[in-house]
Parts: structure tokens; C-alpha cells; sequence
């Protein structure tokens, strides 16, 4: 990714509030609303406390890796771990209608991107690819 | 993340403040499991000075309300930034908890 | 270095917002005073400033690398580019009584770190060692 | 970075607010420069909500007052929040700039 800011991080759930800032600082550079930078880092931070609970079980040992780039009002962000391969079928969310503790992190990140899936060609651990359309730029 | 436990006319309020999410949710859940035991009829949490909750946050409270649901207990949530409350519109959670505007809206209920 | 955060940016001034704050919050992270922090903030951006203007002269499409570590109470803070090799010689700060525009960068960096060194070892480019001891931690 | 250009008691007041860095500092050096074109006899710089300025920063505004004292112009800093008042003291530019505590002490000096 060209114009990319990349973040390595250990996969400790105290790493997640510096994940936060670096989303809004990146957003706000970049001119996205304010109510979109919000929902972008709810995702982010969700798609990221995925990584520590699912694919690393709670090791908090571990790397995650989040790259950011905005190229033509796409904003692209990857997530990257070394942990546990994904299994597609079980991720899914709960029913909204079925309370119960958890299972809202997905629809947190599918609510604002457009697309989230994990890329195929990844050998090792798992490489999330998100990617939002933006109108244009809202300054300068 | 900031807790503090106060009373507000005979009622418990916890006050919220900071950021809520996968770091700081167990120390805000094992607060709130302390007080759930002793079976208040009425627990308020305040949400004025929280500037950020994710899932891990909201299924604390998930968690706290079926407790309190076992003995007819009412958990509400005054002062909500709007911000949050579309996370619980969202989540289809505003219809679960009892959303008050101010605390006096909460004991008045 | 063992539980350290890296961030990779671009060499373009308008990254600087973004390391100050991962700076903050990883120093916040760590419980370090607000005032010592306030400090840091200003002397990894002003290492950072210098590294687009002199080591890569004003080229905003390099790479600049930040790296944080808190070992016993010891920050570290390491700054790589891949420009122009630093010439010790010429890293020196004007006088603070010899009032013009610029040279101030080294003293506000020299004045909070304890260690400001070039890696020697590196081959191209810079590696900026720079570390500080703190307190012990005012929190938890 | 906030720019803005007003008047008080018929002085030119540059509001200066936000985070002024490497990246900001050129758009504050050219709006200082055109204002210092018409050699104002007093400017003042509210530094109120400034909440950040680094080296690059504080060189624009040592080039300014450079231009202004050709004329003998003077530039007056008001409201400087404490953490930025350290960088100048230390700096020893507080005895380069005229810093006042408020506007109104800037105009009345
Ligand atoms: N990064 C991941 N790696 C493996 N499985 C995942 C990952 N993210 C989500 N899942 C699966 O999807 C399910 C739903 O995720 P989510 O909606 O975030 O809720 P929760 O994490 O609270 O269960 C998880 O329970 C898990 O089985
Ligand atoms: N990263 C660097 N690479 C090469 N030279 C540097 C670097 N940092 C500082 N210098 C040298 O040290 C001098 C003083 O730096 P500084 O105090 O930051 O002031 P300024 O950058 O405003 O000149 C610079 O002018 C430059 O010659």
C-alpha cells in the first residue's frame, strides 16, 4: 500500500486505545467526517479485539499489525495477525434480536465498511482487508 | 476509564467516565457484579463523561441486567452521549435497557 | 525490542500529528506524569521534523520508523530513516541567546531524553537511540 | 490549526488555536507575513487555544517579529497556556516576545 501508515502492536487488549487514536488521527488527516471516523473506530477496535479473543485465544503475547492508506477516497485498512487460522462459517455475529453478552463486534464492522473479508492468498495467521468509499474530502 | 459509585436521592448511581472497551471492561464488570449482589432494586449508570464503549463494555451490561433481571432488579442508563446512543439503537439494545435522559428522569421512573 | 509499538509513516509533515499521538498514549499507557509527557511529545516530533528536513532534505515520500519500548521504567525511543547519513559534526543546536528562526529541535530533544546517540552500527540511513528513565509509575 | 484575524480596540488580534506544527506553521507564516506587509504597529497573537507548538512554529513567529522590528513593530502574545509558556521560558524567548497575561493587558501596555 503506497501512503500507508503501518502500526505494530503486542495483542494486548491495552494496545486497542492507541489502535483508536491512530484511526481518528488517520481519518481526520483525511478529512472524513466525524461521525464516520466514530464508527471506523468502533470497527477497527472490534475487528482488532477479535484478533486477541479468536485468533489468539487471549495470548496477549502476540503481534497484530493494522496498515491504513487512502487512495482516490478509498480508505483500505488491514489487519494482520499470526494466530489461528479464520474459520469463515463460524463468523457470525448473534441475532440482534437474541440478547445475550457478545456476538455484536461483527455488525459493529460490517455496519460502516463495505467490504471485510479475509485475504485467500495469506499462507500463515490471518490478513483481514477492510475497505470504505468516502465522498470527498470535507476540508481545505 | 473512570467508575465511581455514588447515591443520587436512596439510589445507586455509577458514574462512568473514559473509555470502556476490551482493557478496561473487566475492572467496570467486576465492580458491577459486586454491587448486583447485593440486589439493589434499582441501579443507575450514569454515561455523561464516557467518551468511548465498545462490545466488550456493552455486554457487561448485558451480563449485569440478566442478573438483575433474575429478582426483578431495573438497571438504567441516564445521560447518554449520542454518539453511544447510536450503539444501542444499533444494537437494538435501546429497547432492553431503560434509556433515561437525566438522572431525575431515572428515580422519578 | 520486547513489547514495543511500531509505527511506519511517510516523511510528510502532516504525519507528525499522528506520532505525537501514539507518543501520548503510549506514554499514558504507561503511566508516565503528563508534564514529562508534554515534553516527549514535542522532542520525538521535533526528531522526526528533523529527520524530512535534513536527512531526507525536504522529501515528503520516504519512510520514517518509530519505535517505543518501556523496559523497568526505562523509555526507549528509536527513529530510523534510510537518508542522508547525520554528520555529528553538524548536529548542533544555535545558541539560545543568539535569537533567530530555527535551532531550537536538539535542545528541547537534549533536554528530556537522557541518551541521544546514533546507532553505530547501522549501515545506511539513521537509527536515533534515544531513552529515558522515569519515576516509578504514578498510577494504578 | 485555527487562523483567524479580528480586531480588538483596534488592534489586529491573529486567534490562533490547534496544533501548530512542521505541517501548519507555513499557513501561519504567510498569513503573518501578509498582515506584517502593512506594518501594523501592534499585533497581537491569542495563543488561548493553541494546544500544541513545536520549533517550526516558534521560528515563524521569530521571523515575524524580525519584519516588524525594522519598523520598530511590536508583537504581543496573549493568553499562553502554561505547557507552551515552559517551551518559550526555556527557549529564552520570553524576554523576546512581549508576553502578556490578556488582550486587554496587550493593548494597554
Ligand atoms: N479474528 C477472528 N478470528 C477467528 N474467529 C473470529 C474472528 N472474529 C470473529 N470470529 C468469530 O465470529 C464470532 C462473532 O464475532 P463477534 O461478532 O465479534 O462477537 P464475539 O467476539 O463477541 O463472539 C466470534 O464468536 C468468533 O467465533
Ligand atoms: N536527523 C538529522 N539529520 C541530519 N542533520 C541533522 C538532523 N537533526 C539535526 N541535524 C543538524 O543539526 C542542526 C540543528 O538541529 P535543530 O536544533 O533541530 O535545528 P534546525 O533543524 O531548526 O536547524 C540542523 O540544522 C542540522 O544541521
Amino acid at each position: 500500500m503506497n501512503d500507508a501508515v503501518t502500526l505494530k502492536v503486542r495483542s494486548h487488549p491495552q494496545y486497542l486505545a492507541l489502535i483508536r487514536d491512530v484511526t481518528v488521527r488517520f481519518c481526520s488527516m483525511h478529512g472524513v467526517p466525524d461521525a464516520v471516523t466514530g464508527d471506523l473506530r468502533l470497527a477497527v477496535d472490534e475487528a482488532c479485539s477479535n484478533v486477541i479473543k479468536h485468533a489468539y485465544r487471549g495470548d496477549t503475547s502476540r503481534r497484530i499489525v493494522v496498515k491504513y492508506a487512502m487512495m482516490e477516497r478509498v480508505l483500505r485498512i488491514i489487519i494482520e495477525d499470526a494466530g489461528e487460522r479464520v474459520r469463515p462459517e463460524r463468523m457470525q455475529g448473534r441475532d440482534l434480536d437474541d440478547i445475550r453478552p457478545g456476538g455484536l463486534g461483527l455488525h459493529f464492522i460490517r455496519r460502516v465498511f463495505d467490504t471485510v473479508a479475509y485475504d485467500p492468498k495469506r499462507k500463515k495467521g490471518n490478513r483481514l482487508l477492510l475497505s470504505k468509499q468516502l465522498g470527498s474530502r470535507n476540508e481545505d | 476509564m473512570k467508575i465511581d459509585v455514588g447515591d443520587y436521592k436512596g439510589n445507586t448511581v455509577v458514574s462512568l467516565g473514559g473509555e470502556v472497551d476490551m482493557h478496561t471492561s473487566p475492572v467496570l464488570r467486576e465492580k458491577l457484579l459486586v454491587l448486583i449482589r447485593e440486589k439493589p432494586r434499582r441501579l443507575i449508570v450514569d454515561f455523561r463523561e464516557v467518551s468511548y464503549i465498545d462490545s466488550s463494555g456493552i455486554a457487561t451490561f448485558v451480563e449485569g441486567l440478566k442478573h438483575m433481571k433474575t429478582y426483578n432488579g431495573r438497571l438504567q442508563f441516564s445521560e447518554i452521549p449520542q454518539g453511544i446512543m447510536e450503539i444501542f439503537s444499533f444494537s437494538k439494545l435501546d429497547k432492553v435497557f431503560e434509556i433515561c435522559g437525566t438522572l431525575d428522569e431515572a428515580v422519578s421512573r
